[in-house]
């Protein structure tokens, strides 16, 4: 069970790559796809290393992403 | 993915990070890349965050921030080109109970502007100005504007910007610091997180001097064009950091607060 | 209404458009229009929510404007012609965004900085454009201080119905000379009709946007036409003029503002010689009053034009009158005022 | 009446403008139609100072008048400038304190009054415009001495100077009896 979630809004997503950049899990990449705007979107490609740290969704020039993040225990 | 399936992958998780309110759905029109989306989301978060969502008026001249009406879901006036504060003024000085914000680029704060950006900080205006220090102008095809680095390349300075020409690019926010009138004056960057939770903190810090009552506070933020700069988006961001933030330093330069 | 009071046209002006509920002021200071501006930061904090500004130029008064009107509040700025030149970006912005606003231009003599006398250079500038693209003012020319309170106060409800900018077309003579005024009692601004269109603060509807801009050609166009409909509306209902002897005179005599009234001299000197010069007198300068024209120039054989300009009305009386009759032009300009003898020679030569 | 015409002419400072407008005070408070127009813009500073002021019962047409009823001269540019346009039987009130010698207008009456000399008996220089206009108020009858009276009173009550009602009242009347 990965500690975070990213999910990419596939059509909003212009393939700048500064997600892919700023996540320090390596978790994102180019999908190697276009979406219908004929971008590269980015991909989730290693989801289990996802730690929910948000640093792809704040860097995102087009608010593209949405995090979550595994609630701590007893909180 | 399917919202149940959404749902199942999530369970026990909270959103750590989400489109804010006062965004509308409406995908930005900005090239890939551009830090406008960055800065746009912030002053959106914060809007969020303060609860001033219902009475505030934002105000967003030509140039890439021509459309800003369209994904703030806020009143929004759109000026001419360089009268953003003296608009925000005017709408201030009308309604004193509204929070006002000016959206401006280099060439619309820095150039054609200057007189009205000048005297809306001197006068200790109550509003909030947020200049997107990009140093050049990007919607009309990548200009020199007033900004623009010494020796850097532009559509109008194809040998690069020479100061015995131009001069040397103007410091709106160092300029405005030796006015009496402003309360804050900063300058932040967006490249990286930590740079972007400061600015963040910034245009919180900004508007709360408006919402306290306190004055004029500017935000100049440092931003990229990858598209006009002939850079990829993540090379743009390098050469703020290595380039522009030596001549356009970060951090408060002003505050009375 | 109140008691008379004797005033100067600048003060009288700024009066009344407080008393119409004007709230907001922002302007720059210059002859021979200072004395509105003066007015205007004496008593404009003495009304509740009043604001004054003296603006940093005529370029960030106009957009203080501009974004004052945004919220739907009362809102004037004054000049005179070199600084109404500043305003015309402003202006047609202002129209484009449909903002109700008031405009007031003391004239002076032009072109460039030329001089500080009373002068009506800017006719064309007024009623043909002055700002880019198409648009239209409503334009209200006053022939004396107390005409010049009435159709102030009255600009401001001219501009909430049509959300228009209205200009107050008067001269530095106008604005400097002081005659008695009877003042409308003062209306109290919260108790107008809202403006639903205002940005305001969302506070729970859609969000409201002020804008000129429309990308796409079908899109503009579109705007482009709303505007003409809402123009060719006030022309319909909104058309002004006065007139003096217009039955079988020997001439008539169109002039406006100032001129005007000298000519009711003209008129009366001319009397004593055997000669009958009707009057008529634009009052809105746009809408022109062309077929109220056309209709007296059937039975006329002369209607002489007379400026404080090279001959810029007399374009629109051509318009009018076509070859229904003579349309000859007598004008003197540099700020030079045509004296009651002077205008009578002028009618000589064509009766 | 008939309109009736006044141009008031001097130096900056001399009061020219303050006499005009008491003119057109006190004929609106007499009912009258007035209008009151001052030259205006560089020439008032430090310059020669003119106004017009007139009276009517009748509504008034132009402000500016070629040919003045009458007209009060307070120094000698101003009777250069305007002596000869008034008009045929009109009045001018001239100072003999600083106009030494004056042409003859024809048809025109002149009538010196030594308004600096009366206004030093009063103790005020600043008085010599009220001396004219009490001078000017029986030259030419257009107006009372006791409506100049009560529009000077107004006048500086409004703008806050009603503490120097009695000695302009004083200066009226001196003035009125000079021009005897």
């Amino acid at each position: 069970m990965p500690r975070g979630k990213v999910s990419v809004h596939e059509e909003r997503c212009k393939g700048c790559g500064l997600c892919i950049e700023a996540c320090p899990q390596g978790v994102l990449s180019f999908s190697g796809d276009f979406n219908s705007s004929g971008y590269d979107y980015v991909t989730v490609d290693n989801p289990e290393d996802c730690v929910g740290c948000g640093f792809c969704g704040k860097v995102c020039p087009d608010v593209a992403l949405t995090v979550y993040k595994k609630q701590k225990e007893g909180v | 993915m399917s919202k149940e399936a959404l749902a199942e992958d999530t369970a026990g998780m909270e959103k750590v990070f989400d489109r804010p309110k006062s965004l509308n759905n409406q995908q930005f029109s900005y090239c890939p890349g551009c830090h406008h989306g960055v800065i746009n989301r912030l002053i959106a978060e914060t809007i969020d965050e303060l609860g001033i969502q219902d009475n505030t008026v934002g105000t967003a001249p030509v140039g890439c921030s021509v459309f800003l009406y369209k994904w703030f879901d806020i009143d929004v006036i759109q000026p001419a080109h360089g009268r953003v504060s003296a608009v925000a003024t005017g709408v201030k000085r009308a309604r004193p109970d509204l929070n006002v914000f000016a959206y401006q680029g280099d060439g619309d704060f820095a150039s054609i502007g200057t007189n009205n950006s000048t005297h809306a900080a001197n006068r200790g205006d109550n509003i909030t100005v947020f200049f997107i220090n990009n140093t050049l102008y990007g919607m009309t095809g990548g200009e020199m504007s007033p900004t623009t680095l010494l020796n850097q390349k532009t559509t109008t300075t194809p040998k690069g910007r020479k100061a015995k020409d131009f001069g040397p690019p103007i410091k709106m926010s160092e300029m405005l610091s030796a006015l009496d009138g402003p309360t804050y004056i900063t300058r932040q960057a967006v490249y990286d997180v930590k740079r972007i939770d400061q600015t963040k903190k910034a245009i919180k810090k900004a508007f709360r001097i408006q919402t306290e009552g306190k004055g004029y506070a500017l935000v100049e933020i440092l931003s990229a064009c990858p598209i006009n700069w002939g850079m990829d988006p993540v090379k743009a961001n390098e050469r703020i950091k290595e380039e522009v933030e030596n001549v356009y330093p970060l951090g408060d330069i002003l505050d009375r607060s | 209404m109140g008691e008379k009071k004797l005033m100067r046209g600048n003060e009288a002006i700024a009066e009344a458009a407080i008393r119409a509920g004007c709230r907001n002021y922002f302007a720059y200071p210059i002859t021979p229009q200072a004395e509105l501006l003066q007015w205007m930061a004496n008593h404009m904090p003495e009304v509740e929510n009043g604001t004054f500004l003296q603006a940093e130029s005529e370029v960030g008064a106009i957009s203080m404007v501009y974004g004052a009107a945004s919220t739907g509040e009362r809102t004037m700025t004054s000049s005179s012609s070199p600084g109404i030149s500043l305003k015309q970006e402003g202006i047609s912005y202002l129209a484009g965004s449909e903002l109700p606003s008031v405009i007031v231009n003391i004239m002076r003599g032009g072109p460039g900085l030329g001089n500080i006398q009373p002068a009506q250079g800017d006719y064309f500038q007024s009623t043909k454009g002055g700002g880019h693209g198409d648009y239209q003012l409503i334009v209200l020319a006053p022939s004396t201080v107390p005409e010049a309170a009435e159709l102030t106060f009255e600009s401001f409800d001219l501009a909430d119905k049509y959300r228009i900018p209205v200009m107050v077309l008067a001269d530095g003579m106008i604005g400097q000379m002081m005659e008695p005024v009877e003042l409308p009692s003062p209306i109290d601004p919260s108790n107008l009709p809202d403006k639903p269109w205002a940005t305001t603060g969302t506070n729970g509807r859609d969000p409201n946007v002020i804008r000129s801009f429309a990308l796409g050609a079908e899109n503009l166009k579109s705007i482009n036409l709303d505007l003409q409909e809402k123009y060719e509306k006030i022309r319909k209902r909104e058309i002004r003029f006065e007139e003096i002897g217009v039955e079988d005179p020997d001439i008539l005599l169109v002039a406006f503002g100032t001129v005007a009234r000298i000519a009711r001299t003209a008129r009366r000197l001319g009397k004593k010689e055997g000669i009958d010069i009707g009057i008529f007198r634009p009052i809105t300068l746009w809408p022109f009053p062309d077929e109220r024209l056309a209709e007296l120039s059937e039975s006329l054989d002369t209607v002489l034009t007379v400026e404080m300009n090279a001959g810029q009305m007399v374009e629109d009386v051509r318009l009018s009158v076509k070859s229904r009759a003579q349309t000859p032009f007598y004008g003197e300009q540099g700020g030079v005022v045509p004296t009651p003898s002077e205008i009578l020679e002028e009618v000589k030569h064509h009766v | 009446m008939e309109e009736y015409s006044t141009i008031v002419s001097g130096f900056g400072g001399q009061g020219v403008i303050l006499t005009g407008k008491i003119i057109a005070r006190s004929g609106m408070e007499e009912g009258l139609e007035v209008t009151w127009l001052p030259s205006y813009g560089p020439e008032m500073r430090g310059g020669t100072a003119n106004c017009t002021a007139i009276i009517s019962s009748k509504l008034i047409g132009s402000p500016v008048v070629n040919n003045p009823s009458s007209l009060i001269a307070f120094n000698e540019p101003s009777l250069d400038k305007f002596g000869a346009s008034v008009r045929e039987g009109g009045v001018i009130v001239l100072n003999s304190s600083l106009i030494e010698d004056h042409p003859e207008y024809g048809p025109t009456r002149v009538v010196p009054v030594s308004f600096n000399e009366i206004a030093r008996q009063l103790e005020n220089q600043k008085v010599i415009n009220m001396v004219a206009l009490g001078a000017w108020s029986h030259a030419t009858e257009a107006l009372s001495l006791e409506a100049l009276q009560k529009g000077m009173k107004l006048t500086l009550e409004e703008s806050g100077k009603g503490k120097f009602v009695e000695v302009n009242e004083k200066a009226l009347e001196k003035g009125y009896a000079a021009a005897d």
